[in-house]
């Protein structure tokens, strides 16, 4: 037990807990808006998208991660657009874009003489090694959020639920659809270096599908979210070191069972209903 | 009095080469209330669709409160068909307050005033139970009053009804009618409904959208010509209703 | 440009491989290599153009137990059964992995592959390369067999100033990312000690495990690859508070690549 | 232009076209399944699913691609069986199996000691590598499918259209759900060989949405992205050895392009006919 | 004359605890013609669906000819919310040719008579120029009208409608009553409606389902009766109509 607790002086392993903290709550407010969408497949595009940039960058000497974050945007905006103006259907919109930066991403790390050291770690991500800088980032973009979703939580609310009906209260659908698209995609593209392009989609989603079960409100999910979010990514972190496997893998593990157990409870309680109406 | 809505010559649909509504033109005035009636596919939604902003025309124009902002005016709308997600997390009175967003602008947060107006809404309607239920576990019916609520707890300039009697029992049709016509002192309306015997009782104009488009001269219309031209008129006494036609050509 | 004609050229897995294969044959034949400059052997995967230039090679000179190469030669093999395939780590007395057993089977222990990066097994490297060279092209054996002389010359040098300056070291351990000089530490006495564990990436307990041991270990550096993700050698290099070193195993420039890393031993271990 | 002609004279260039016409077949017919009912997201959660199988086999010491199989079969039915009973949201189903998919794979890599060379084969995969071995079973998998949409055609289409009616009409859709679910996941397998868990989302995607240009049924909708794909796939093989480029990113470039060129080519089209109306 | 369907003790809804419908017992006989009356929320859409079999209810039985499997008769259906995906890529044909599926089963292939018989219902509906459209493209009317046809293509032994009129126009829905007289020599119809007014003229029994359930003896009926248990009976003349009431207790 006391090894347990041995972990927290090292500053790595705290980093970890609070970027895992940020984490969750950009994953909450993001991964609610996207999962009540039905547009969870959105935040596959725009990882996958943003490795594109990521070679891009690599191609050009600049930081991989700006590079990301700039496709990621364009992604996103890029879906928005398609959908808006160019009469495509949106899930075609996401697998093309996805797919776009996907090859792109893949050419460019071709192109670009030497190695392209951190691709590995863009896919499958490593909540160990956050540096204080990367907090630091993460903290800023939290706080933008947070404060963006409790001034526009209402005109964000009714443009996901009914966009059309929105738009017949003058209320600038477009605008708030784009720059909630840009946070999402700003809020992915700090996750993938917690759990890399191919997990950060659980960060948004099995939260929610738990939270899910106790309410069908909004607001209450989001809150939900940023709670089980944490939990498991604390309780996953500790595990993973008490059992000295990978943290990514656990994380997600922890995260799917708390859904999985909380799940089962439902179930039981229904059953239990059942007999004694 | 000056016009609230006005289309000129409006052409619309929904491919460039085949409009579904041709040469409209038509005038909403405050207090009007106007039955929209026609065939399935004569391009009544597609009407109202057009007056919201949600289709852009291809030629015509629309002013509003005699601008091109459509900005300018309030207008309340119950959709024909809600294609929203049933699964949603929202709850039903999140949705009646979400019509207050015009009025709202971006930084709005609710008072409680409006919240009591909200919850008065529901249970005018009936739901004030069902208020903080998710909008998906409704029946048809009751997610029809929530639309209405929705559609006027922002007390309107405009109110556009399309089929608002859809679903509904016949207990809250009767409700419903009887509301229109008190909102109709401080609102103008513009309803489509197949049920001209109803509604012709309390409606002050008709208009007829077709598929094929005729213009009568209001003075020359009688039974035989509407019916014609297909208008449903089976049910409607032409004299007590003023005709309205809404295609010039 | 890549060759196309068949014979007229031959396909290496690494550029230390072309080293040697341009130091034995000078310029009379043309090299395709497999995994280059610009590639990582991680992300690595052939052009058609590649294929075709390793289907028509004269010879295909393997290194020996590379990931990239573990992954495709069934396939390789499948599509060319006419190409004839050279393994120039054959005689190194190999490294292995712990084996495990698995219910009812034993796994051998995975052979470690970089036998190019410690001047003694790239000897052998060296003699297996003259070999298959000669029995390509056995009309140039004569000028292959004196380039080996000299060839050899070299790495035996630099194979000596190894052994005199590695036992002079103070410390005897180093940390780096990936395990790319472990044949190098064990023929020169010295301790290697892989950020990767067991070819993953280090799990918490196992940086733990790291930067505590670091202090006792006395560690001065912590050497990097090009090819590797970094962070989890900072995050290990600021707790200990030493720098960080970059290498590079996958050089054109084997001789050169070779004394410089000496070097940077010295500067780390003494 | 002798040169490009030479390639086809090796087995690899024309082993790769074969595959690629199969595959074209294969995803023609999955892809617009996939994309009519609104679960492009289903083959993402598939595919990472599926790494799971992978990195267990590993463990095992036995056939990654049996493994893949295994896990992809587990998950379509898993998602369907979740949906259908647990009361679960189907995209929240999808991301749950997806992650879960891809923990366990990292988790099994991880504990098998060593390198996992073929990893990054299944990440991107490479088409230039299809054995002999590989198109055949991909034929006897095309047969077998293309047998079932010809005969089970009907009942495919209306129960993924409106499977609540469809029950009404004493279909077993719970069955045919199962069954197209089981397909689909090998279809998938057998494109992962192609393409990579990474790029095959495309393949079952951009085809369909160039079709969707054209027709609204989705019997035309398959035949088209069949041959869409292919000559996509085709075109892009000999591109991407004519600019010696990687050929999975080639290939999804050039799927791309066409859409792109149809696309902007109905658009011009539309505003010509605007004029003259 | 044997029943088609039995309902007996049927407790169903939601959520476990919650039953929507309570007690229900109901008998439909072969040319049975049943109007379901009921307030919004009232559990009529339920109570088919659990006829149907899409909800399986909590207790009670279903028999269908007398045994527990439901594939023992042939139902047609038009449900009263159309929640399909508009972008569907389905022909408005092979949407109504869906409806023979039925009797098809996993091998079954459209015969010529079967297509053209799908297109003179279309063209009974007005729709034949629509056959090869999209479903997403049809107004709201047009899509409920390609609903009924998806619904009696079959000749189903039942037919059950939940609310046919919502949408349509008054032409098509004199029409509709027309046909549903005409097919109801042949097969048992059950209609949700709430235009009691219009369909009491030839229904044959109307059922109330209600939030709250109450037992009326059949000879016991009178409109106080009715009006206490808020069925919305103010347009039924009930001495035309027998009164069919679906809760025992
Ligand atoms: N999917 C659902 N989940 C939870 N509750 C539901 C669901 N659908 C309906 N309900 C509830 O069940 C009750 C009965 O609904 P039902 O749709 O059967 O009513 P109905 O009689 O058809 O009403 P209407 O005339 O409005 O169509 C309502 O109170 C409704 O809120
Ligand atoms: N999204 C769409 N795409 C293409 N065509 C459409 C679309 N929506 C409607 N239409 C067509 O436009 C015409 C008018 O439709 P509209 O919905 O305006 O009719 P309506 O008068 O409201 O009919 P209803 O009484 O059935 O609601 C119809 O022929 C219909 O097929
Ligand atoms: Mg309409
Ligand atoms: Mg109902
Ligand atoms: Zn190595």
């Amino acid at each position: 037990m006391q090894d347990i607790f041995s972990i927290f002086q090292y500053s790595f392993f705290t980093n970890a807990l609070i970027a895992g903290l940020l984490t969750s709550i950009l994953a909450g407010i993001a991964g609610t808006y996207i999962v009540s969408r039905k547009i969870v497949f959105i935040s596959g595009g725009i990882t996958h998208a943003s490795f594109g940039g990521i070679g891009l960058a690599y191609f050009l000497g600049l930081n991989p991660f700006l590079g990301a974050a700039v496709f990621a945007i364009l992604s996103a905006v890029g879906i928005e657009w398609t959908t808006n103006k160019a009469n495509i259907r949106e899930d075609s919109a996401i697998a093309i874009l996805w797919s776009l930066g996907m090859a792109i991403g893949i050419i460019f790390v071709f192109l670009t003489p030497g190695y392209a050291p951190n691709l590995m770690s863009f896919l499958f991500g490593n909540i160990l090694t956050v540096s204080t800088t990367d907090i630091l980032y993460m903290l800023v973009l939290c706080i933008i959020v947070c404060i963006c979703i409790v001034v526009f939580y209402r005109p964000i609310l009714y443009t996901a639920f009914d966009a059309e009906y929105a738009k017949t209260t003058h209320l600038n659908t477009t605008l708030i659809k784009y720059i909630t698209a840009i946070f999402v995609a700003l809020t992915i593209v700090f996750s993938i270096r917690i759990a890399g392009i191919i997990l950060v989609l659980s960060l948004f989603t099995i939260p929610q599908a738990t939270a899910s079960i106790f309410t069908h409100d909004f607001k209450k999910m989001i809150f939900l979210s940023i709670g089980i979010g944490f939990i498991g990514i604390s309780t996953g972190l500790i595990g993973s070191y008490y059992f000295n496997l990978p943290s990514g893998a656990i994380i997600i593990f922890t995260l799917i069972l708390i859904w999985a157990l909380i799940k089962a409870g439902e179930k039981i309680r229904n059953l239990i209903n059942a007999d004694n109406p | 009095m000056n016009s609230l809505i006005t289309l000129s010559n409006i052409n619309a649909g929904y491919m460039a080469n085949k409009p579904v509504i041709k040469n409209i033109h038509l005038d909403v005035k405050a207090n009007d209330f106007i039955g929209i009636i026609g065939p399935n596919g004569g391009g009544k939604s597609t009407l109202l669709k057009v007056i919201l902003g949600l289709i852009a025309p291809y030629s015509g124009s629309i002013l509003y409160k005699g601008t091109s902002d459509h900005t300018n005016i309030n207008i309340g709308y119950l959709p024909q068909i809600n294609a929203n997600d049933k699964s949603f997390p929202i709850k039903v009175i999140d949705v009646v307050l979400s019509g207050l967003m015009g009025s709202k602008g971006f930084f709005g947060r609710y008072t409680k005033e409006e919240k009591t107006e909200a919850l008065r809404l529901l249970q005018f309607v009936k739901l004030d139970q069902h208020a903080n239920n998710a909008i998906g576990k409704l029946s048809g019916g009751q997610m029809q009053r929530v639309y209405l609520c929705r559609a006027i707890i922002n007390n309107p300039e405009v109110l556009i009804l399309d089929e608002p009697n859809n679903f509904v029992d016949k207990h809250f049709e009767a409700e419903l009618y009887e509301l229109l016509q008190e909102l109709n002192k401080r609102m103008a309306i513009l309803l489509v409904s197949h049920d001209i015997g109803t509604i012709s009782s309390f409606i002050k104009t008709i208009a007829c959208v077709n598929e094929e488009l005729h213009y009568h001269n209001s003075n020359k219309i009688s039974s035989e010509i509407l019916q014609t031209y297909s208008c449903p008129i089976e049910l409607i006494s032409h004299g007590k209703v003023p005709h309205r036609v809404l295609h010039n050509h | 440009n890549t060759p196309t004609n068949k014979g007229d050229h031959i396909t290496v897995s690494i550029l230390p491989q072309k080293y040697l294969v341009d130091k034995l044959m000078g310029d009379s034949i043309s090299v395709n290599v497999l995994i280059p400059p610009g590639s990582s052997p991680a992300t690595y995967s052939p052009s058609p153009l590649q294929i075709k230039s390793l289907s028509s090679s004269k010879v295909y000179l393997r290194i020996g137990h590379i990931g990239f190469e573990q992954a495709w030669m069934d396939r390789i093999i499948d599509l060319n059964p006419n190409l004839k395939i050279s393994d120039t780590s054959t005689g190194i007395d190999f490294i292995r992995g712990e084996d495990h057993v698995h219910g009812d089977h034993v796994h051998k222990g995975g052979i470690d592959p970089h036998v190019w990066t410690s001047p003694k097994t790239m000897l052998q490297v060296l003699e297996n390369t003259t070999a298959a060279l000669i029995k390509s092209f056995p009309k140039q054996e004569a000028s292959i067999r004196k380039n080996n002389l000299e060839l050899k010359g070299t790495i035996q040098a630099i194979n000596e100033q190894y052994i005199q300056k590695c036992d002079s070291f103070k410390n005897k351990s180093f940390y780096i990312f990936h395990p790319a000089y472990t044949y190098l530490a064990q023929n020169y006495g010295l301790n290697q000690i892989s950020i990767e564990h067991k070819g993953k990436e280090p799990s918490a307990q196992w940086i733990k495990k790291l930067i505590d041991n670091g202090e006792q270990l006395n560690i001065k550096a912590i050497f990097i690859q090009e090819e590797f993700d970094k962070r989890n050698a900072e995050i290990i290099a600021s707790e200990l508070n030493v720098p960080v070193i970059q290498v590079n195993p996958l050089s054109l420039e084997w001789d050169s690549e070779m004394t410089d890393l000496l070097t940077k031993l010295e500067g780390a271990l003494n």
